[in-house]
């Protein structure tokens, strides 16, 4: 951890119309399992994720959606099992391309400006977006005095994601960024996210809205009490789920 | 028990006090601290004998009433110590006032207690008899530590300076490295103790009868002839005097 | 108890007097404690946070160390400075015995584990929230550490004042690396065990009221400061 | 230096002799200090929390004055203790000066300001999040001053070993109130007082690291019951 | 604050099927100003309730939905202005009547029951359910053991529901109470909100849900930038909504 992170410069989305071969891809994640104190959270779970485009994760509440992408950012330790990007295992150095946006944003205790500078000087190449750009494109720079942790709810999701994507990483995860961001800001971080999806960032998202994930995902991974139960392709999956929990997830009912 | 630090630190009350205890059955408890803090907790009731060394206290002490009467135990005298290179040169001389004028003349470093202890009372008064007023160069040949002897001894040590000690504190005294008692012997670095019982019609609480036992004790001849036994690196420490 | 109530008296007297000696001795005290405590917060600071933040093997052993060393009698502090600044001891040639500076350091050795141990309670607390998103940002601790340390900073103040009050207050060490020597090494605090010794229970008592009138204008400092830069960016 | 390796002999002597006197003077020390400690922690955590969670005018004053106090010099609270249960004082009949009890009280005074403004910012951090649920949940002072000393109470002590700290390594208090007599008050700081004042610098170090060993048991016996507890329901 | 509160028996849902007046309306908003640092965050706020039912709040990021439930619950001193309940102001008595469910869930850090035990405890006449009931309703009794705040974001959400309702209010405050909740979980906590609703609860609910605000809603007050732009029946708010803000909110274009 000692050495520093040389962040790329943003994919500049003008330019790289064409989606392009992510770098870190293939994922492979086999025979995962994580438990603590003897209950097991997330059991044998295997998954190959190669596509492009964007991930959904979708699962009931305490499925383990969050606990998996902690998992596959490093940020937890499996207990046994294995995870690849690019046939590489997790280093320091695959985890300098992923960025994650947290279900519950991590806000430092400065202004709303100084978030966001702690990003940037982090990266040693200036960024092609400023500070102020950056705000402005989540709407805040007229709050940019105002201490961080005292922005609204969904104004707080929105700096964590902006964060998030001034280190311009190659993987981006993101933990239901639009839980509580009004519908037409959650249009526009939806539109956002598709121009970032073209400038081949891969996505991995967990979203308990139906709606977002028929709009953005590509292919859909859905779970229940820690285990995979369906990967498939997202239009297959809202059409015809295989299983009963999905079936029931996707109507609404009760998943038992 | 409200003693001066040097007796304790001598030793003196550890060879005493199981012997007294023994013979009379009374269980003696010594607080050992500088002489003015034993007067005032005397003063305050908040010891039954006073022992100490500044005879001009303890008389005003019982003048107003304090204490009872006082009497005379001991004695021991004053030292001068200082480095072995002895840079004021006042080794061979028979004189306490000799010497202080020698190390005021050579500004030499002088290390005082600046407690008002019995020894540092002695010390300015040998000063005045001197005709010097050290204290206008305090901080800088003449430094005052406003500790106790033992830890002004340690300094001293340390600064290669003069101090005056006395001599039952300078023989038990644990790091003398290589400091030599260079002045002794004059009649004007005599050290009187004396004990008093403080005053049972100020103080209702206290142990008059213990208090009594133990001043008859030390005062007889038995007590006197242990204080002459007692012997530190074979040197004995004090001299009894009781009248 | 007429000590009580003339202290009170003595106290004030002291004060208005301005007294060329008090004076000394007040600025030698504050200059001893407030340069001991700054350098502390600046060796306690990262430390502590280090230890909070940090995983290595033999982690808990220092936490418990660290703790423990919140203990650390002055008198052996004195006693250790003394014995290696000594004239015999290896420092000695450094020839500061008896100075404010070898005050100075016994104080910073006194004060380290405590501004250290206390940061390290604080920063972990404050780290159990950030841990997360700075592993996520694979930040090095170069930056994590001050990162962490910047937003207890509000917190830190009342470990700082922890240590300043341990240092204004204390006599043993320095009274033996000191020496207590009157205009040179004399503080606040040795002078009260002194004027005690003495038996001048009423001064003894006068000049601890001013003591604590001294770290209560430190503290008001301190606090005044803090609420004027509170409202700004911090939540 | 040559004290300084034979302390180490000398400390290890001492502690496989099982000298009953040294005995007597660790346990007396431990005794004191722990049974101060405890009831520090009694009064100081709810104050400390009291004022953290109340507004009333005045908090300031009072959050000031209690950081200031953290800097009580020893020997001013011997003085004053000293004063009140000297037999000339206002509490003489209680007939408890130069006794354990007296050096109990002395250092509870000397801990209580320490553990309250340490109890206070640590309390008051975590208020800041608990706030608006309480007192939405309109919960009156006696549940919530409770529920936060409960909920912190993993953080608070480091605040109580910092407490102990202080108590085990003082000195000027108990020295006055306590006499350091032999067999009766004598502690471990006031022994190494002692042998410093004698002269005997290697034995003082030496006491002073079992004195240190000592912290360090405690140290680390508080530290293993944290650990065994801590995996039970806390995050 | 020092007396004690005593909770009314919860409602019993089955017993009072009817809608009984709520003895804690109307509420009455008047001229309400609340700002920090001379930034105007509530202004000039008129609202008169006496509705049954439940409000819903609506508008965009940072439009003051959270300030608002804070001000009539009393949590925040408002600059200007009058809140009565009643025709009572906001004391202690009022307030022992209302809970809240705040938009991040504050939960204490204990385990699962003794963060509902706090509550519990709280309410002298033993509420008509237990520990364990609450739990179960609420779908965490087999996590009751485990820290509340390891829990996951949906199931976190769910506790401070539970929690809330334990204390049996008159007046409910929710700030976005589902915004990380399952669909169907969702499903299933609205249909305990209606049953609450009609046991005579007045419900004020923050939502970013439109569908959920249109199945729940009977009226809704739409605010934007601290201001009230809306307040009128669910129905005529959602099919002719009158500003140009509130069309913009509902349609998911950007509110300006
Ligand atoms: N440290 C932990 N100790 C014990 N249980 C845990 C821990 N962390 C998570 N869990 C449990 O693991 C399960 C999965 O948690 P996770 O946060 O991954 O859920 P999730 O799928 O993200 O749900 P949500 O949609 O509510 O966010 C939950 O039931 C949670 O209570
Ligand atoms: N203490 C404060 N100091 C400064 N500004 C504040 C403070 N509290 C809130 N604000 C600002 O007031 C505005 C309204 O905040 P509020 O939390 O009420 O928004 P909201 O309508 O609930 O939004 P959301 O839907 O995102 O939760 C926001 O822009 C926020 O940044
Ligand atoms: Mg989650
Ligand atoms: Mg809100």
């Amino acid at each position: 951890m000692q050495q520093s992170m040389r962040c790329e410069p943003a994919p500049n989305i003008l330019l790289m119309p064409e989606t392009n071969q992510n770098s870190q891809l293939p994922l492979k994640v086999s025979e995962l399992c994580f438990s603590v104190a003897q209950k097991q959270l997330v059991s044998d779970f295997n998954l190959e994720l190669n596509t492009q485009g964007l991930t959904a994760i979708m699962g009931p509440n305490g499925a383990g959606k969050s606990l998996l992408l902690r998992l596959l950012h490093g940020l937890l330790q499996a207990d046994s099992g294995g995870i690849e990007w690019n046939r590489q295992s997790l280093d320091i150095k695959t985890r300098q391309a992923q960025a994650m946006v947290f279900q519950k944003p991590v806000l430092l205790r400065r202004s709303v400006a100084a978030n966001i500078d702690f990003v940037l000087q982090h990266c040693q190449t200036t960024s092609r977006k400023s500070r102020r750009e950056i705000l402005e494109e989540a709407g805040l720079y007229e709050q940019h005095e105002q201490p961080a942790r005292l922005l609204s709810g969904g104004e707080q999701q929105r700096l964590a994601l902006a964060r998030a994507l001034a280190t311009a990483p190659k993987i981006l995860f993101l933990d239901e960024p639009t839980a509580s961001i009004d519908p037409s800001t959650t249009r526009q971080i939806e539109h956002w996210l598709e121009r970032i999806r073209e400038s081949g960032v891969k996505l991995i998202m967990v979203t308990h809205d139906i709606g977002q994930a028929r709009r953005l995902a590509s292919d859909v991974v859905f779970m229940h009490r820690g285990r995979l139960l369906e990967h498939t392709n997202a239009k297959v999956f809202f059409d015809t789920p295989k299983s009963s929990q999905a079936q029931a997830y996707l109507s609404g009912e009760l998943v038992v | 028990l409200q003693s001066t630090t040097s007796t304790a630190n001598s030793g003196l009350y550890d060879y005493l006090l199981p012997l007294f205890e023994k013979d009379t059955r009374v269980k003696v408890n010594v607080v050992a601290v500088g002489t003015g803090q034993a007067i005032k907790n005397a003063q305050n009731c908040d010891g039954d004998v006073l022992l100490v060394h500044a005879k001009a206290a303890e008389e005003k002490f019982i003048a107003e009433g304090y204490g009872v009467e006082r009497f005379d135990v001991m004695y021991n005298d004053f030292i001068f110590v200082g480095p072995p290179g002895d840079p004021a040169n006042i080794r061979n001389l028979r004189q306490a006032v000799g010497g202080l004028k020698k190390i005021a003349e050579s500004e030499s470093i002088f290390l005082s207690r600046g407690d008002n202890s019995g020894t540092h009372k002695k010390e300015l008064s040998l000063w005045k008899y001197a005709g010097l007023d050290p204290v206008v160069a305090s901080g800088t040949w003449y430094r005052e530590t406003g500790s106790g002897m033992g830890a002004t001894l340690n300094v001293a040590v340390e600064m290669n300076a003069y101090a005056m000690t006395d001599r039952g504190t300078w023989i038990s005294f644990g790091n003398r490295q290589d400091f030599e008692i260079l002045l002794s012997g004059d009649k004007d670095l005599f050290n009187q103790y004396g004990v008093m019982m403080v005053n049972p019609e100020r103080c209702d609480k206290m142990n008059m009868q213990s208090a009594k036992t133990f001043i008859d004790w030390i005062l007889s001849d038995k007590g006197q002839g242990l204080i002459a036994n007692y012997q530190l690196q074979g040197q004995q420490l004090f001299f009894p005097n009781a009248k | 108890m007429q000590e009580f109530s003339s202290s009170f008296g003595l106290a004030f007297n002291l004060l208005i007097s301005f007294d060329a000696d008090l004076l000394e001795i007040i600025g030698l005290s504050l200059r001893v404690s407030l340069i001991a405590v700054v350098i502390a917060a600046i060796i306690g600071f990262p430390l502590g946070a280090s230890i909070a933040v940090m995983r290595f093997p033999g982690r808990q052993v220092v936490d418990i160390l660290l703790n423990a060393l919140m203990g650390l009698p002055p008198v052996v502090v004195g006693l250790l400075v003394y014995m290696m600044i000594s004239r015999a001891g290896p420092l000695g040639w450094l020839n500061i015995l008896y100075s404010p500076t070898a005050m100075i350091i016994a104080q910073i050795i006194l004060i380290v584990p405590i501004v250290a141990a206390l940061t390290r309670q604080l920063i972990e607390d404050l780290h159990r929230e950030y841990d997360e998103q700075f592993r996520s940002l694979c930040l090095p601790m170069s930056r994590v550490i001050p990162a962490l340390i910047w937003d207890a900073r509000y917190s830190l103040l009342t470990v700082v004042l922890a240590g300043f009050g341990r240092a204004i207050a204390e006599v043993g060490a320095v009274i033996i690396v000191g020496g207590n020597i009157n205009h040179l090494t004399r503080m606040m605090t040795t002078s009260i065990a002194l004027e005690t010794s003495k038996g001048n229970l009423a001064l003894a008592l006068a000049l601890g009221l001013v003591l604590l009138l001294l770290s209560l204008s430190i503290n008001a400092a301190v606090y005044a400061l803090r609420a004027s830069a509170k409202h700004l960016a911090y939540a």
